[in-house]
């Protein structure tokens, strides 16, 4: 069971205080009248889920109410960061190496009770 | 003016009034286990609640000029005046709930708008929808183990803090207000859940309802 | 292929079991198929089986990158119905269990079909207009099915808490006396088993790692153990069919989630039908083992790991106990996860894809092992003719462009 | 032995027992009797009590043969009386007490003497594995009768069948560090962390701490280690920051260090919980715990030899006759030959030798053993007979006899003559395998090491191993381990732990162990007597050879095809020895073979304790509106919506006798029609929406328009999702310019607000509006009828006047002296006002409502008459009549649609797409039933052509059907393709008992059409 940090909250959270979103950073088309019926229906339905580094947006729906996104690894679980709506992640399914370590470490032995 | 419409829902002939908890009472009782008791539930209705929206920077002078109180800023802070009667606490980054004497809530709400003039906040009185629950007793913080998912411990729920998180399959606010003293904000609709849930889990500590 | 029977078996006892053949080969990889199968779970291998059984394409290779029936076969609760509400559904799953109440004899593979029927209960209002309106359509597919009052739920499930004095008390439920279950793993193994002896080539912990596509036509893929040429691929990898989408350049309305289930300890026979209930979120049977099998919900989020998060167990649990009081002293022995690639209006995607050539099976969700039989011969039908099986048709990825999604939310919202 | 009452294995000194106390239990009808501090098992062998149970396919008599939670044989059923029983207890893990009551889960008629067994007997080599794979095909149609019987020897004890009387426990924990297992390892771990200052948690699964430390023969400081244990148990239990769980096992391993701890807290005391003070204590307590360390000092496992009748009674593990000579002064037997492949083994021949028993000899795998244990042995004058192993038990109820021979490990084979030694008990020890379950449960894959010839624990972030759990077992070495385990983790979460002065272990010699697992017969596997690897299952050698010859190569088929680990001791012991037979067999190393991966729960966890105190009454939370008292004494039905108990229908005793529904119901909308009825609304979610940008919002998230709506008006709004599919309705009111009243299904309510703050907080920031709940603020009533005007005027101060107060006005101000806020709107199509006071005052205004409704003859109605009156009137219910798949066309509610205005609003581009501009989508309509007495069934079938053929084409169905007692007559809303067309066609509908209705299709408006009733 996850342990989130809430970016909102400033601490880390059980996962039963939040609910998962999707897949984050999806924007509604600009002018959604322009969109072919295909752009729209990969807008509302078509997604990434991928195996491995994803950006997904939650809710801390019992708590702040408010929706934050998070860059989590979909295998082993682990929750690389956490960031504000409308801020970009720090770390990418390219862009691994170092800062996973630093986040893995805020994020996990930094736990305390 | 912010242009919303305010309204006073109290009014000050006696009518009678049924606290969230009445039904409960009637159903389940009010358990008085004496002496043996290491649990003490207390519900403090009827009390006015405020929920306040709006950014920190805009809400803040106005709170501390009309209710005395710094507005707090840090999350799950909960802040009171001397006599603990009038609190406010962070509820998310633009959101507080206040909580005054019964009766206190309209003119507050009246002064902040006054005070907060044309800036973009909210204020809506909830007064009617929530109940505070008391708890205290030296089985207190085992009770809440059994209840909330969120840690309790001292080290990391000292006095003055405040947060909403799950309580058994409902949500409610948990604050600890005083070293011996925790606060419950439940809303009417599942007092009587959190309730009976209450005396269930607290039953082996002996637990003592004060009406 | 060694015939199975009793007399066989106790012939092969008589010689100290010495003698039994290997139930498949482990081929190597030839150069060229006809069609290349990705994925050998129960929907790949009964793919290939009835593409070279009916279809008369032998030259067909099942790529496997773990073991065969490995994936969401061996971790499902093996519940088969096809009391499905929309008609497109209601076809798909009833071609699928006219299969299985022949399929042991057909395979010569006794997958312990039990048609020992199912229980959708109905606690509410609107869950009773909804199980009354199934079964209405179900009737008039030729789906056999029938409304039950409390009392009816009761009378067959006597150890059931049916009492008023329930949280949510129940007010009736669907019954589909041909539903029932079959025994996952040997699902795989007799499919794997007959296609193996029908000349297909199982090749497993062969991984695949991308597609061979020139001018929008595949005609390969890249593996682990070299190149292996085909101009007709069809994935059927489940969970990991966003994957595989991805290699072929293209994404799918597919969002992968944990699927957890449990088991009790074996306990004595005491639940002979499969009991569902969406409203408190559960279901259950009891294996020819003795173990209670227990469904849990999907997980919100994304997973491939296989495993889910614990306050799903937890509410499963409660509702079990909620069903059958009885049950609170019996213990759980065992927790598991899968992944289930979910589309949005929880019906399946059986389709071509941007890529000529290239066939998806997948969106199964949480409904996948009782289609199996279906989906393979369907799917098998539309690769071996380039042209989708009219079963299959309604299925096509591009629906989630057109609008024209088949929603089974209603009848699929208990994980299952 | 069954006379024997008097515990003639019990030895007069040693062991933790108390024996100045007598506990007597029986067992399988039999009366014995034990000490305080005696497991089942130990109290069993005391008695001498050889077969416990049946196996599993072959019902082959069983014996105890393991001490802890590895233990696959001794399962039973325990329970005095129904509600108390508990099936498939461990033997070895329940702690005896008074009365206890057990017995054995299969044998009949009994467990000595077991008919089955012969079955087992003849039947044995037709049953190897897959068997039911390969038979009972034909005739297709008998497989339900043969399953009848198969499942008849399915399961091992069975479920109560009277409700639980006892309660169960969550404890949410939080902690710096969780040390799991107490042994030597744990306790130094925890010694470590706990100085620090750390929160530490200490859980260990059996009924007294200190592990093997408990039982061994090794000292700590010169002194008994069981005197070091006391000691650190008294200092941990000094600390305020430690918490000491003692009958607790950790069974799930879960993400980011989440671990579920099962606390037995009364099983030791009897099989119900016993009452304290008035209350009946929890049975068990599941702790949850978030941990920011995890140590897993979980020790290892020893792993038995696998022989030919290593199933017999008196098989033990080497570890566990030394654990019930030491822990529980009991000989398991008097005549012991040792079979092993190490130098720990030997510790249960000195034991044995100690406690005056007679060994025959040690038969030692190695050609040429050394070590202290070894000389130790050898200086006891014990015999050992190197280079070889027991290759066979003889005996049948109990080992009377082993055969014994020199062996080929390599070509495996028996390389000598045979020569058989009497002797009533063969202990076997083929080295150690780490306790890696809970590590796996993360997910991380255990590793091979040769050297330990054990798998030892991957680990994730945040957890570590010490000790036994990672393949260390030199106390020393292990106590030193734990140390620097607990250090570590203190200081990753913040605390600075300074080092622990380690106690002084005794440094002994030891010899390499040698690699035996399966021991080579004169005959071939698969000819020979059948060698057991996973005992509770049935499994064999042969099984897995014979697995592997049909092509399971992977170890998750071999386990699969074999039930290999699928038992409830999840193959603690055989598993290990599982891989290494089929490596044998398919030629490949262990590792190649493949890791098991195990799963949660390490041992069987009880429903109840993972179920907690959410049944019962507390299952599900009850939501209840301010009135709900009311309502209770009026003695209305309920109806479940979401959480809420809404008020169904209130029926009245009748000379006596109480309404049916459908009199009730009929009474109520009568009422409602003809007088004024009252509705308790306050379910309906209410969202306090306020800010400059609130009007635009609302344009944005509904279908409909919105810039005009002045102060003092409502509005109904139509909510869609971004695919066009309509998912809430409700009416808004407009407070203040920037101050909007939204109400929503009371279903919705709570995923309506998390909607609108999703698209305010990621798609639309700029927008300066806020949003607030304020359901449970406000109590609701409806009054509703022709009558409403004169009863509200009696006890409201505000204009009431049909010109001043208009449909689809609010006003405020005094309803029975309470500040309210008046709607006047309607669901019944009745002239309509909704009352909105402050929660608190809702039973004095209701109350006061029915003092002066009286006269007017006011009826309270529940959601059923509500239906039906909202139905004549064509007005929908989100969720009856939309299933998600119908857009605002199809509900022929474009009046309710703005096509042109400025902002995209949620749902509008969906509605062009080529499947939703389709002519012949589903579309809603009223329907008449040829014969109005015809009340349609709710979710009929909607035909064309009733002649046609099965599978029969449909073309929709009835969304809600009821008797309108005002009409007289049934009717009905359906969705039927390209409905709007087809108004006046006939339409029928096929029931299941072969009647067919038939029905025109009408308008969806059956009452007032033109809706004057509402404006009067």
């Amino acid at each position: 069971m996850f342990y989130i940090y809430c970016p909102y909250c400033g601490e880390h959270r059980e996962e039963e205080e939040f609910h998962p979103k999707g897949q984050a950073h999806i924007e509604r088309p600009k002018e959604p009248e322009a969109c072919s019926d295909e752009e729209w229906g990969n807008y509302l339905f078509f997604r990434d889920n991928p195996r491995g580094v994803h950006h997904e947006m939650w809710v801390h729906a019992v708590g702040c109410r408010k929706f934050f996104n998070m860059t989590r690894h979909t295998v082993s679980y682990e929750i690389l960061e956490t960031y504000k709506m409308g801020e970009q992640p720090s770390i990418t399914a390219d862009s691994q190496a170092k800062p996973r370590e630093a986040a893995a470490v805020s994020q996990q032995e930094g736990v305390r009770a | 003016m912010s242009n919303a419409a305010t309204f006073d829902t109290r009014t000050d002939t006696a009518i009678p009034v049924e606290s969230p908890l009445a039904y409960s009472y009637r159903r389940s009782g009010a358990p008085q286990a004496g002496g043996s008791s290491r649990l003490q539930l207390r519900e403090r209705a009827m009390l006015g609640h405020l929920i306040l929206r709006g950014g920190a920077i805009v809400l803040d002078e106005a709170v501390r000029d009309v209710l005395g109180l710094n507005l707090p800023g840090r999350p799950q802070t909960l802040v009171q005046d001397a006599s603990g009667e009038r609190s406010i606490q962070w509820l998310s980054p633009d959101e507080w709930l206040v909580i005054v004497p019964g009766g206190e809530e309209f003119p507050l709400e009246t002064k902040l708008r006054e005070h907060l003039g044309s800036a973009h906040f909210a204020i809506s009185d909830v007064s009617g929808g929530q109940t505070l629950l008391e708890i205290s007793g030296e089985a207190a913080r085992e009770l809440l183990m059994k209840t909330v998912i969120y840690d309790v411990h001292p080290s990391n729920f000292p006095v003055g803090k405040g947060v909403t998180t799950v309580f058994a399959k409902a949500t409610t606010i948990i604050r600890r207000p005083s070293e011996d003293r925790w606060e419950l904000v439940v809303r009417r609709s599942f007092a009587d859940y959190c309730y009976r849930w209450l005396l269930d889990a607290g039953a082996e500590f002996g637990v003592n309802v004060q009406q | 292929m060694q015939r199975y029977s009793g007399f066989g078996l106790v012939k092969h006892a008589l010689s100290h079991h010495e003698n039994w053949e290997r139930q498949w080969r482990n081929p190597t990889p030839k150069k060229q198929y006809d069609v290349i199968i990705v994925g050998g779970g129960g929907h790949g291998l009964a793919t290939a089986y009835y593409l070279a059984k009916e279809f008369g394409v032998k030259n067909v290779a099942v790529i496997e990158k773990g073991w065969l029936g490995g994936g969401n076969t061996a971790r499902n609760t093996t519940i088969v119905r096809s009391n499905y509400l929309w008609d497109e559904s209601a076809v798909l799953y009833e071609h699928a269990m006219k299969l299985w109440e022949g399929l042991s004899q057909d395979l010569n593979y006794n997958v312990m079909f039990s048609q020992r029927g199912v229980l959708n209960l109905g606690h509410t209002l609107q869950d009773m207009r909804d199980i009354q309106r199934r079964v209405n359509a179900n009737r008039l597919n030729g789906i056999d099915g029938e409304v039950l009052d409390a009392k009816g739920v009761q009378a067959l499930v006597p150890i059931m808490d049916c009492s008023k004095n329930a949280r949510y008390p129940v007010m009736g439920a669907s019954w589909q006396p041909r539903a029932g279950v079959a025994r996952h793993d040997a699902v795989a193994w007799g499919y794997a088993r007959g296609a193996d002896a029908h000349g297909v080539d199982i090749l497993q912990q062969t991984e695949v790692t991308g597609f061979k596509i020139r001018d929008g036509q595949i005609y390969g893929v890249h593996t682990n153990r070299g190149d292996i040429e085909a101009k007709t691929v069809g994935c059927v990898a489940a969970g990991n069919s966003s994957v595989l989408a991805k290699m072929g350049g293209f994404n799918l309305p597919l969002e992968s989630h944990p699927l957890q289930a449990l088991v009790s300890e074996p306990i004595k026979p005491i639940l002979d039908t499969v009991v569902m209930s969406n409203q408190v979120h559960g279901y259950i049977s009891q294996s020819d083992k003795g173990d209670l099998v227990i469904g849990a919900g999907i997980d919100g989020y994304n997973g491939y790991g296989q495993r889910g998060s614990y306050p799903t167990v937890e509410h499963t649990l409660q509702a079990i106990v909620e069903m059958f009081p009885i049950f609170s002293r019996v213990r759980m022995n065992r927790q598991w996860g899968g992944i289930v690639d979910t589309c949005p209006d929880a019906c399946p995607i059986i389709s071509k894809t941007p890529v000529k050539g290239l066939y998806f099976n997948c969106g199964w969700g949480t409904g996948g092992f009782k289609a199996t039989p279906g989906s393979g011969h369907v799917f098998a039908a539309s690769l071996a003719k380039g042209e989708m099986h009219p079963i299959a048709e309604p299925f096509s990825m591009f629906r989630f462009h057109s609008g024209a999604l088949i929603d089974e939310h209603g009848a699929a919202g208990v994980a299952h | 032995m069954s006379q024997s009452k008097q515990q003639m294995f019990r030895l007069n000194t040693g062991g933790r027992i108390d024996r100045s106390r007598t506990l007597s239990f029986t067992f399988n009808g039999q009366r014995y009797q034990g000490h305080p501090g005696d497991t089942l098992a130990s109290a069993l062998l005391a008695n001498g009590v050889d077969i416990v149970n049946r196996s599993f396919k072959y019902s082959r008599p069983r014996g105890i043969v393991a001490a802890g939670a590895e233990e696959p044989n001794a399962i039973v059923q325990l329970g005095s009386n129904e509600a108390a029983q508990v099936p498939n207890v461990r033997a070895t893990q329940q702690a005896l007490f008074d009365g206890l009551t057990a017995c054995s889960t299969n044998g009949w008629p009994n467990v000595q003497r077991d008919l089955m067994g012969l079955v087992g007997k003849l039947g044995g080599q037709f049953m190897p594995p897959g068997f039911y794979y390969k038979t009972f095909m034909a005739p297709a149609s008998m497989w339900l009768t043969y399953e009848k019987y198969i499942r008849k020897a399915a399961g091992l004890g069975r479920s109560p069948m009277e409700a639980d009387p006892d309660s169960y426990d969550h404890f949410n924990q939080h902690c710096d560090v969780l040390v799991v297992g107490a042994g030597a390892a744990g306790l130094a771990a925890a010694l470590a962390a706990a100085r620090s200052g750390a929160r530490v948690i200490v859980a260990d699964e059996q009924e007294e701490m200190g592990g093997s430390l408990l039982a061994s023969r090794e000292t700590l400081e010169g002194k008994p280690a069981d005197q070091w244990v006391a000691r650190v148990l008294g200092e941990l239990a000094s600390y305020e920051n430690v918490t000491l769980l003692p009958r607790t096992t950790a069974n799930g391993y879960h993400d980011h260090n989440f671990v579920t701890l099962h606390e037995r807290r009364t099983e030791h005391l009897g099989d119900t919980a016993p009452v304290e003070n008035g209350h009946r204590q929890v049975r068990a307590r599941l702790h949850r715990v978030r941990a920011g360390q995890v140590i897993l000092s979980t020790g290892a496992h020893e792993r038995p030899l696998v022989y030919a009748g290593n199933d017999v009674p008196g098989n033990l593990l080497a570890g566990a006759v030394s654990t019930y000579i030491r822990r529980y002064g009991v000989a398991p037997g008097r005549k012991l030959v040792l079979s092993t492949s190490n130098d720990y083994g030997y510790r249960a021949a000195l034991d044995w030798k100690e406690a005056g028993c007679e060994v025959v000899a040690i038969v030692d795998a190695r050609e040429a053993p050394a070590g202290d244990w070894v000389d130790a042995a050898r200086a006891q004058g014990i015999k050992i007979i190197t280079g070889s192993a027991v290759i066979e038990a003889k005996g049948s109820n109990r080992v009377t006899a082993a055969r014994v021979a020199k062996i080929d490990i390599d070509a495996f084979k028996v390389s000598g003559p045979v020569q058989e030694l009497a002797c009533d008990t063969i202990a076997s020890s083929g080295g150690y395998s780490p306790v890696i379950h809970l590590a796996s449960h993360t997910g991380a894959r255990p590793t091979w090491r040769e050297d330990i010839l054990g798998f030892v624990p991957g680990l994730v972030k945040g957890v570590q191993a010490c000790g036994g759990a990672k393949g260390t077992y030199t106390l020393g070495d292990v106590l030193a381990e734990g140390v620097e385990a607990g250090i570590r983790a203190a200081a990753t979460t913040g605390y600075t732990a300074q080092t622990v002065s380690l106690p002084s272990a005794e440094r002994l010699q030891q010899g390499p162990a040698v690699a035996l697992f399966q021991v080579p017969h004169e005959k071939s596997t698969l000819r020979g007597p059948k060698q057991f690897v996973d005992l509770q299952n049935d499994v064999t050698a042969a099984g897995i050879e014979l697995a592997t010859r049909e092509g399971f190569e992977s170890i998750e088929h071999i386990k699969r095809y074999t039930a290999m680990g699928f038992g409830t001791d999840q193959g603690k012991l055989g598993n290990i020895n599982g891989m290494a037979i089929a490596a044998r067999c398919l030629k490949r190393s262990i590792p190649e073979v493949g890791t098991t991966v195990f799963r949660p729960n390490y041992t069987p966890v009880t429903f109840g304790a993972i179920v907690g105190r959410h049944c019962r009454d507390l299952f599900d939370p009850e939501r209840y509106t301010a009135l709900h008292h009311w309502h209770v004494e009026r003695g209305a039905e309920f109806e479940d919506v979401g959480q809420w108990k809404r008020p169904w229908y209130y029926p009245q005793k009748v000379n006596g006798k109480a309404e049916t529904i459908q009199e009730a119901v009929a009474r109520e909308c009568l009422a409602v029609r003809e007088k004024v009825g009252i509705l308790d609304a306050s379910t309906l979610g209410k969202i306090d929406i306020q800010g400059p940008d609130a009007r635009e919002f609302l344009a944005r998230v509904y279908t409909n328009k919105w810039e005009k709506l002045a102060v003092g008006k409502c509005r109904y709004g139509l909510m869609c999702k971004d695919d066009g599919m309509v998912t809430d309705d409700g009416v808004t009111s407009c407070l203040a310019e920037n101050h909007f009243l939204m109400t929503t299904t009371t279903g919705g309510a709570a995923a309506i607000l998390e909607w609108l703050e999703l698209w305010h907080q990621t798609e639309w920031p700029e927008l300066d509006v806020y949003f607030s709940s304020v359901t449970d603020h406000w109590a609701t009533m409806t009054i509703t009828g022709p009558e409403a005007r004169k009863l509200l005027a009696e006890i409201s101060d505000i204009d009431l006047d049909r010109d001043s107060f208009k449909f689809m006005d609010w006003r405020s101000g005094k309803v029975a002296g309470v500040p309210a806020r008046v709607f006047r709107i309607s669901f019944t199509g009745e002239l309509t006002f909704e009352i909105n006071v402050q929660a608190n005052y809702a039973m004095h205004v209701w109350q006061t409502l029915f003092k002066h409704g009286e006269k007017y003859g006011l009826t309270p109605y529940g959601t059923e008459t509500m239906h039906v009156l909202r139905a004549e009137k064509g007005f929908i219910i989100v969720g009856q009549e939309t299933d998600g798949s119908v857009t605002p066309e199809d509900l022929g509610m474009q009046w309710a649609i703005g096509y042109d205005k400025p902002y995209s609003w949620i749902g509008k581009r969906a509605l062009t797409r080529s499947d939703t501009k389709r002519e012949n989508r589903k579309q809603l309509v009223g329907l008449r039933p040829k014969d109005p007495k015809v009340v349609l069934e709710e979710g009929a079938q909607i035909v064309l052509d009733p002649k046609h053929a099965i599978p029969m084409p449909m073309v929709g169905h009835v969304t809600s059907s009821y008797y309108s007692p005002i009409l007289d007559s049934g009717f009905a809303l359906a969705v039927v393709k390209g409905g709007h067309q087809r108004l006046g066609e006939t339409v029928y509908l096929p029931m299941a008992d072969g009647q067919t209705f038939e029905a025109e299709i009408v308008s969806t408006i059956f009452y007032d059409p033109k809706g004057e009733r509402q404006n009067v």
